[in-house]
C-alpha cells in the first residue's frame, strides 16, 4: 500500500540485470534470507519487485503450504482403494471431486479466513464464504450448500460480543445473498479462540460427471480472460501478511487494506460462469482467491502448457494509482480468470455481456514455460510460473511433544466432584443444557436461509444437513448428499492423533445418522505457529491421526486448507482440526430425522457407554477442567454403527436418530425431545452409574426411536451385526418432560427455557 | 415468474407453479414481453444486490414496464419478499418495506392467518386459515402512514397476518396486502418453500398457486 | 465536475429501527446527553457540470429515496 | 437543544458495491452525467447543548462509523 503514497519508478526486468545489488525488501514481504537466495538463483538476477510481490505472495505459508506439504501428502500416500472408485478429481485441484453416480458428481471443500474475521468480522467472514464458493463454481459445479463452523472467545467476553455477531451477519450477508442454503456447521466457545476466532466455510457443489473444470492454460494462442469485478487495493499483502506470519507481530504495524465483498457481483459471476460451462466455452478456469492475480496466472500456467502472456496494463482497475506490484498481489474479490480458445471468444464475451460481467483478455498462452508480464510495453515479470506454484519452499519443521503434554494427560480428574442425588444430576442437566456451546443455537442460524432452492431436506440443527441433487433432465431427483462438520480443540489438546478421529468419527457419524452413506472427506486444519515446535507435534499427529483414520474408515480426503499462526504472543489456540465428511443418499424420502415423535417408539441407546470424561463439557463447565484423555476410539464400531443405521433407515426400521457428542446422552435426549415436542420416559439400566449414563461421551453412540411394530425386526438386525442396543426408553407425547426415573423429572417447558434463552441473552 | 439480476428463489418459484398444475414461463428482467402469460410471479431474492433499496433498481428493469402495463389491466401478479419491495416501490402496491426490527436476516417457520380469501392469489383458502409458511428476509418490515395503514385495512386489502412473535416488526402484523382489484398481491412469507414436507415446514404454500388456478379454468 | 450530495431520511412517522437501535447502545455504554437518533442514507455524487438541478431531483426522487417512507435533501 | 450530523462513508479505496449499483441502474435508466456515485450512512442526532464534542467524536468512532473500512465527518 504505502507504494500508492510513495511511488517508486517502474522496475523492469531490464533494470533488475542491470542493478543486481540494489537493497530489496524481501524480509518485510515475510520472505527468509535462504528463499530470497533461491528466487535470484532461479531467474539468475535479482527479482523486479512485481517478481518479489509474486514470490512472497505464492512462497507465504498461505499459498505454499511450506510447512504442512510434508505431512499434507499422508492424505494420499494413505488413501485408501475406495478413493480410485469415487475420486474424479483428488487433492491438489480447487477442489476434489466425487462420482455419486447417474452421471453426477459432487465437489466440496472447506476454508478457513479466520485472521481476516477477526479485524472485520462482517466482511472477513463475507468474503470467506466468496472465497470458498469460488472455489467450488471454478471446477465447473454450480454451488448448493454452504457450512460454516465458527469459533469464538468465552462467550461472555467483551471482543466476542464484537466479533460474533459481526461474523454471523457476516457470513448470513453473503450466503443469502448467493441464494446458497446454509445447512449446518459449528458453534464453539472457548478462551483460547479469544483474539483467534475461527471461521471456516465449507461448501458443496453438483456439476455433471463430464463436465470438470480444471486450472490449467493449455494451448498456445488460447486467450486468458480476466471477469468480474475490477482490481482495487483490497487485501494488498493479505495473503502475505495476514496469512503467513504471526497476526500481532505482522498486523499491527502493517494492517492490509480489508476485503470487502460484493455479493451481488459474485451472485451473477456465478450464473455467468454456470452458462459458459454449459455452452463448453473455456478449455480451463482459475477463481483469484488468496495472492490473485500472481496465483491464478502462474497455477493456471504452471498446470497447463507453461508459458503465457500477460498485459498487466489492460487489468481494469477501480483505483487508477495501484502500482503493478499491488495488482499482482491485490485480494479484491469476485474475479475469475479464463483460457478461451480464439474460436469461442465471441461467445464468451455475449455471455458475460447478458449478465453485465466485465471481461478483459489480459493475455494468450504461449510455447516454451514462461510466464512473461509486461506494463505498457516494458517486461517487468519474466519467472518459470511452476518455480511459484509447484515448487515454493519446503519445510521439515521441528516438532517436539510439548512440555506439559504428559502432566495434562496425567491429571484424569477422575477425583473432580460428581453428582449423586437425583437433585444434582437435574441441576448438572440444566447447567449443561443452557451452557453456550450446548445451548440452543438459532440466535445464529436463524440469520441464514436454509430454505432458498427448494432442495434443503435436512438443516440446522439436524446432525447432518442434507439437499436433494438434481435428476440427469434437470427435474428434482431421488439422490441426496448429506454433509457435516465437526471439530474438538479439547480432545485434540489432550491427544490430537485421537482427537482428530474423533473429530472425523464424529462428523462420520452425524452423516450415517441420517441415513447417507459417508463418502468423503475436506479438513480445515487451525493451528497455532509451525514455528513452535510443540504445535507442529500437534499438527503432525493430527494429520497422522486423520490420515490414519480416512483409510481405515474407506473414505478419502479430497482436500481441505491449512490456517497456521492462529496464536496471542505464545499462546497457540486449542489444536483443532475441522472435519467436514460427505455422504450419499440414494432415496432422500428415507432419510432419518433427530424429531423425537412417534408415541410410544422404543428408545434405544446403541454402542457402549464408559466412564469418560477427559475433555468432557461436563468438566469444562462444571470445574473448568481439562485434563486426561478423550474418549476411546473404535473406528471398526463406528463403521458398524453407521452400517446398522444406515440399513435400518432403508428398510424403515427407525422414525428418528441422533448421534451422542458432548453433554451425552442426556444433552442428545433433550435436543431430540425439543425438536420433535415429545417427552420421554428414561430408566438407567441397572447396575449403571445415572452419572456415567447421562454425561459421559463415549464415542461411537446413538439413540434412536423405534416404532412398536418394527422393534424385534431392529433388535434382530443389532444382534445379527453384533452392535450393542440397549431399551432405554419409551416416548410419551402426554408426559411432556424428561424423566429419567428414579431420579429426576425435568418438565419440557422449562428445559425449553434453559436451553433457548441462553445465546439471546448474551448477543440481543 | 420473472428473473432479475440477484432473483434467488426463482427456480423455487417454477417449481412451486409446476407443482400447482400450471406451466411456468421463465421471463427475464431484460424482456419486455408481449406472449400471452396468465399470471406473472416476482420471486425473492435480492435483486441487483437490494444496496440501496430493496427493489428499487428492479423497479426499472425493462420487464417490469410489461408488469405494471399487466397488472393495471387485471393481470394477476403475486410478489414474494423481493418481489412485495418491486412492487411497493413500483407503486403497485402501497407502502413500502424496511429493516426488520430486531435489524438481522430471520429465517423461521412463521405461523400466518389469511384473512383475505378473495384475491386472485389466496381464493384457494378460507378467511381465517391458518398457515405455516417460511419466512427469510432483512428488510420485510411493512410500513406505511397511517392514512394508509387505516385505508388498506379498512378496504379489507389486508391478504395475511403473522402469527404469534411478529418476525420483522411490520405495522399491525401485516404480511401480505393486495391493490383494490385484488390483482395484484404481495407477501412477505414464501410460499414457493411450503410446497412440500420434504423440503419445508409444510405444504400449506400450494394454495397461493393452486388459487389462481382454479380462478384461470373456471374464468 | 461538481460535487453533490444528497441526504435521505425516514419521514418522521416511520419509526426508524437503526436509530432506535444506536440510541439503546448509546444508553447501555453510560453515554448521556443524546435524546433520538435517525440513521438515513447520504450520497456523494460526482456529476458533469452542466447537469441541471431537475435531473439531479428526478434522480434523487424516483432512485436515491423511496418518497412513500423518505425525504431527501439535495446539498450542490 | 442541538442537531448534530454525523455522515459516514467508505474509505476511498475500499470498495463501495451499493455505489456502484446505482452508477449501474443510472446507466441503464440513461441517465447521463454522472460521473461517480458513493452511498454512505447519514446520521442525524439530538443532543443536549452541553454534550461536548469529545464525546460525540467518541460516538461516531465506536457506534455510528466503522473505522476500519469507514471515514466521518461530524457536522454541528
Ligand atoms: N488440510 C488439507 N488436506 C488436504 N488437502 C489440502 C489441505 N490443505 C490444503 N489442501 C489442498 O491443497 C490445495 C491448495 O489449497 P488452497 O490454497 O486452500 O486451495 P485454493 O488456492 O484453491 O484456496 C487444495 O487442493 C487443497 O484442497
Ligand atoms: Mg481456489
Amino acid at each position: 500500500m504505502t507504494a500508492t503514497r510513495r511511488r517508486a519508478p517502474l522496475d523492469t526486468v531490464q533494470a533488475a540485470e542491470s542493478s543486481a545489488e540494489q537493497r530489496q525488501p524481501y524480509a518485510e514481504l515475510g520472505l527468509a534470507k535462504d528463499e530470497y537466495a533461491r528466487i535470484k538463483e532461479i531467474l539468475g538476477r535479482r527479482p523486479t519487485s512485481s517478481e518479489l510481490a509474486m514470490y512472497s505472495v505464492m512462497w507465504s505459508e498461505h499459498c505454499s503450504y511450506k510447512s504442512s506439504k510434508v505431512h499434507l501428502k499422508q492424505f494420499g500416500e494413505k488413501a485408501p482403494d475406495q478413493a480410485k472408485e469415487i475420486l474424479l478429481v483428488g487433492m491438489g485441484e480447487n477442489a476434489g471431486v466425487v462420482d455419486v453416480g447417474g452421471g453426477l458428481a459432487v465437489t466440496f471443500k472447506i476454508e478457513s479466513h479466520n485472521h481476516p474475521s477477526y479485524v472485520e468480522p462482517y466482511q472477513g467472514a463475507a468474503t470467506g464464504v466468496g472465497g470458498i464458493v469460488r472455489d467450488i463454481l471454478t471446477m465447473g459445479a454450480r454451488p448448493i450448500a454452504v457450512l460454516d463452523s465458527l469459533r469464538f472467545g468465552a462467550a461472555d467476553a467483551r471482543d466476542t460480543a464484537r466479533v460474533l455477531p459481526g461474523v454471523v451477519s457476516g457470513i448470513g450477508g453473503y450466503g443469502n445473498c448467493l441464494g446458497l442454503p446454509n445447512i449446518g456447521g459449528e458453534l464453539v466457545f472457548d478462551p483460547s479462540y479469544l483474539a483467534n476466532p475461527l471461521v471456516n466455510a465449507l461448501c458443496v457443489g453438483v456439476l455433471p460427471a463430464d463436465g470438470i473444470k480444471l486450472a490449467k492454460a493449455e494451448g498456445p494462442g488460447s486467450l486468458v480472460v480476466l471477469f468480474g469485478a475490477r482490481t482495487g487495493g483490497d487485501g494488498i499483502g493479505g495473503a502475505s501478511v495476514l496469512a503467513s506470519a504471526s497476526f500481532e507481530r505482522e498486523g499491527e504495524r502493517r494492517r492490509p487494506a480489508v476485503q470487502v465483498g460484493d455479493p451481488f457481483t459474485e451472485k451473477v459471476l456465478i450464473e455467468c460462469c454456470l452458462e459458459i460451462f454449459a455452452a463448453d466455452l473455456v478449455t480451463g478456469i482459475q477463481d483469484l482467491g488468496a495472492a490473485g492475480l500472481s496465483c491464478a496466472t502462474t497455477e493456471l500456467a504452471a498446470a497447463g502448457t507453461g508459458g503465457m502472456r500477460i498485459d498487466l496494463d489492460l487489468a481494469p482497475l477501480r483505483d487508477e494509482t495501484l502500482a503493478p506490484e499491488e495488482i499482482l498481489m491485490s485480494e479484491s474479490q469476485e474475479r475469475m480468470m479464463a483460457v478461451v480458445t480464439p474460436d469461442n471468444l465471441e461467445a464468451f464475451f455475449e455471455v458475460c455481456a447478458k449478465w453485465d460481467v466485465a471481461a478483459t483478455v489480459l493475455g494468450t498462452v504461449t510455447d516454451g514455460d514462461r510466464l512473461v508480464m509486461s506494463w505498457h510495453g516494458e517486461t517487468i515479470v519474466d519467472v518459470p510460473p511452476r518455480t511459484l506454484a509447484h515448487e515454493g519452499p519446503v519445510y521439515r519443521r521441528p516438532v517436539r511433544r510439548p512440555y506439559d503434554q504428559d502432566a495434562l494427560n496425567g491429571e484424569h480428574g477422575n477425583g473432580l466432584p460428581r453428582p449423586k442425588t437425583g437433585e444434582q444430576l437435574r441441576a448438572t442437566a440444566l447447567k449443561l443444557i443452557s451452557s453456550p456451546n450446548l445451548a440452543d443455537k438459532s440466535w445464529v442460524t436463524d440469520q441464514y436461509d436454509r430454505y432458498v432452492q427448494g432442495n434443503t431436506v435436512l438443516a440446522q440443527p439436524e446432525d447432518a444437513g442434507m439437499v436433494r441433487l438434481p435428476g440427469p433432465d434437470g427435474e428434482d431427483s431421488d439422490v441426496g448428499i448429506a454433509v457435516s462438520v465437526d471439530g474438538n480443540g479439547r480432545y485434540c489438546r489432550l491427544d490430537p492423533y485421537a482427537g482428530a478421529q474423533l473429530a472425523l468419527a464424529e462428523a462420520y457419524r452425524n452423516v450415517a445418522v441420517t441415513g447417507a452413506r459417508p463418502l468423503a472427506v475436506t479438513n480445515c486444519l487451525n493451528f497455532g505457529s509451525p514455528e513452535d515446535p510443540a504445535v507442529m507435534w500437534q499438527f503432525a499427529e493430527a494429520v497422522r491421526g486423520l490420515a490414519d483414520g480416512c483409510q481405515q474408515l474407506g473414505i478419502p480426503v479430497t482436500g481441505g486448507n491449512v490456517s497456521f499462526y492462529n496464536q496471542t504472543g505464545n499462546t497457540a489456540i486449542l489444536p483443532t482440526p475441522v472435519v467436514g465428511v460427505l455422504g450419499v443418499i440414494d432415496d432422500v424420502t428415507r432419510r432419518t430425522p433427530m424429531a423425537l415423535r412417534g408415541d410410544g417408539a422404543r428408545l434405544y441407546l446403541l454402542g457402549d457407554t464408559r466412564d469418560e470424561f477427559g475433555g468432557s463439557e461436563w468438566a469444562h463447565v462444571a470445574h473448568g477442567f481439562l485434563g486426561g484423555r478423550p474418549p476411546a476410539v473404535d473406528l471398526e464400531r463406528e463403521k458398524l454403527l453407521a452400517d446398522v443405521l444406515i440399513d435400518a433407515s432403508r428398510d424403515g426400521l427407525i422414525d428418528a436418530a441422533h448421534d451422542l457428542s458432548d453433554g451425552g446422552l442426556f444433552v442428545a435426549l433433550a435436543e431430540a425431545c425439543l425438536r420433535g415436542g415429545s417427552g420421554i420416559r428414561l430408566i438407567v439400566p441397572d447396575g449403571a452409574d445415572p452419572f456415567v449414563f447421562l454425561f459421559s461421551e463415549s464415542a461411537g453412540r446413538a439413540i434412536v426411536a423405534v416404532p412398536r411394530t418394527e422393534e424385534v425386526r431392529f433388535t434382530d438386525l443389532c444382534t445379527a451385526r453384533r452392535l450393542p442396543a440397549q431399551r432405554i426408553g419409551v416416548l410419551d407425547i402426554l408426559e411432556a418432560a424428561v424423566e429419567v426415573r428414579g431420579q429426576f423429572r425435568l418438565p419440557m417447558a422449562e428445559l425449553r427455557v434453559a436451553w433457548a434463552s441462553t445465546l439471546p441473552a448474551l448477543f440481543g | 415468474m420473472v428473473t432479475f439480476p440477484g432473483s434467488l428463489d426463482d427456480r423455487d418459484a417454477l417449481r412451486a407453479i409446476r407443482l400447482a398444475g400450471a406451466e411456468p414461463v421463465a421471463l427475464w428482467h431484460g424482456d419486455k414481453w408481449l406472449s400471452d402469460v396468465d399470471a406473472v410471479v416476482l420471486p425473492g431474492g435480492f435483486s441487483y444486490g437490494d444496496y440501496l433499496r430493496c427493489g428499487a433498481i428492479a423497479r426499472f428493469a425493462p420487464a417490469m414496464e410489461s408488469v405494471i402495463d399487466g397488472a393495471r389491466n387485471g393481470l394477476p401478479v403475486l410478489g414474494i419478499c423481493n418481489g412485495f419491495q418491486v412492487l411497493c416501490e413500483a407503486h403497485l402496491l402501497p407502502g413500502a418495506l424496511i429493516r426488520n426490527a430486531e435489524r438481522r436476516f430471520v429465517c423461521r417457520d412463521q405461523r400466518l392467518r389469511i384473512v383475505n380469501a378473495d384475491t386472485a392469489w389466496t381464493a384457494g383458502y378460507q378467511p381465517g386459515q391458518e398457515l405455516v409458511i417460511p419466512i427469510k428476509n432483512i428488510d420485510g418490515g411493512f410500513v406505511a402512514d397511517r392514512r394508509t395503514l387505516d385505508e388498506i385495512e379498512g378496504e379489507g386489502r389486508v391478504v395475511a397476518r403473522y402469527l404469534g412473535a411478529n418476525p420483522n416488526g411490520s405495522y399491525r402484523d401485516i404480511a401480505g396486502i393486495c391493490n383494490q382489484a385484488g390483482n395484484v398481491v404481495g407477501l412477505m412469507p414464501h410460499p414457493e418453500h411450503a410446497i412440500d414436507p420434504l423440503t419445508g415446514p409444510s405444504a400449506d404454500g400450494l394454495g397461493f398457486f393452486g388459487s389462481l388456478l382454479s380462478k384461470l379454468v373456471s374464468a | 465536475m461538481a460535487r453533490v450530495v444528497v441526504d435521505v431520511v425516514m419521514k418522521p412517522e416511520i419509526l426508524d429501527p437503526q436509530g432506535q437501535a444506536i440510541l439503546g447502545a448509546l444508553t447501555r455504554l453510560g453515554i448521556e446527553g443524546v435524546n433520538s437518533v435517525r440513521q438515513g442514507k447520504h450520497f456523494e455524487l460526482d456529476v458533469d457540470d452542466d447537469l441541471d438541478d431537475a435531473t439531479v431531483t428526478k434522480l434523487a426522487d424516483t432512485l436515491l429515496a423511496n418518497p412513500v417512507i423518505e425525504d431527501f435533501t439535495i446539498h450542490r
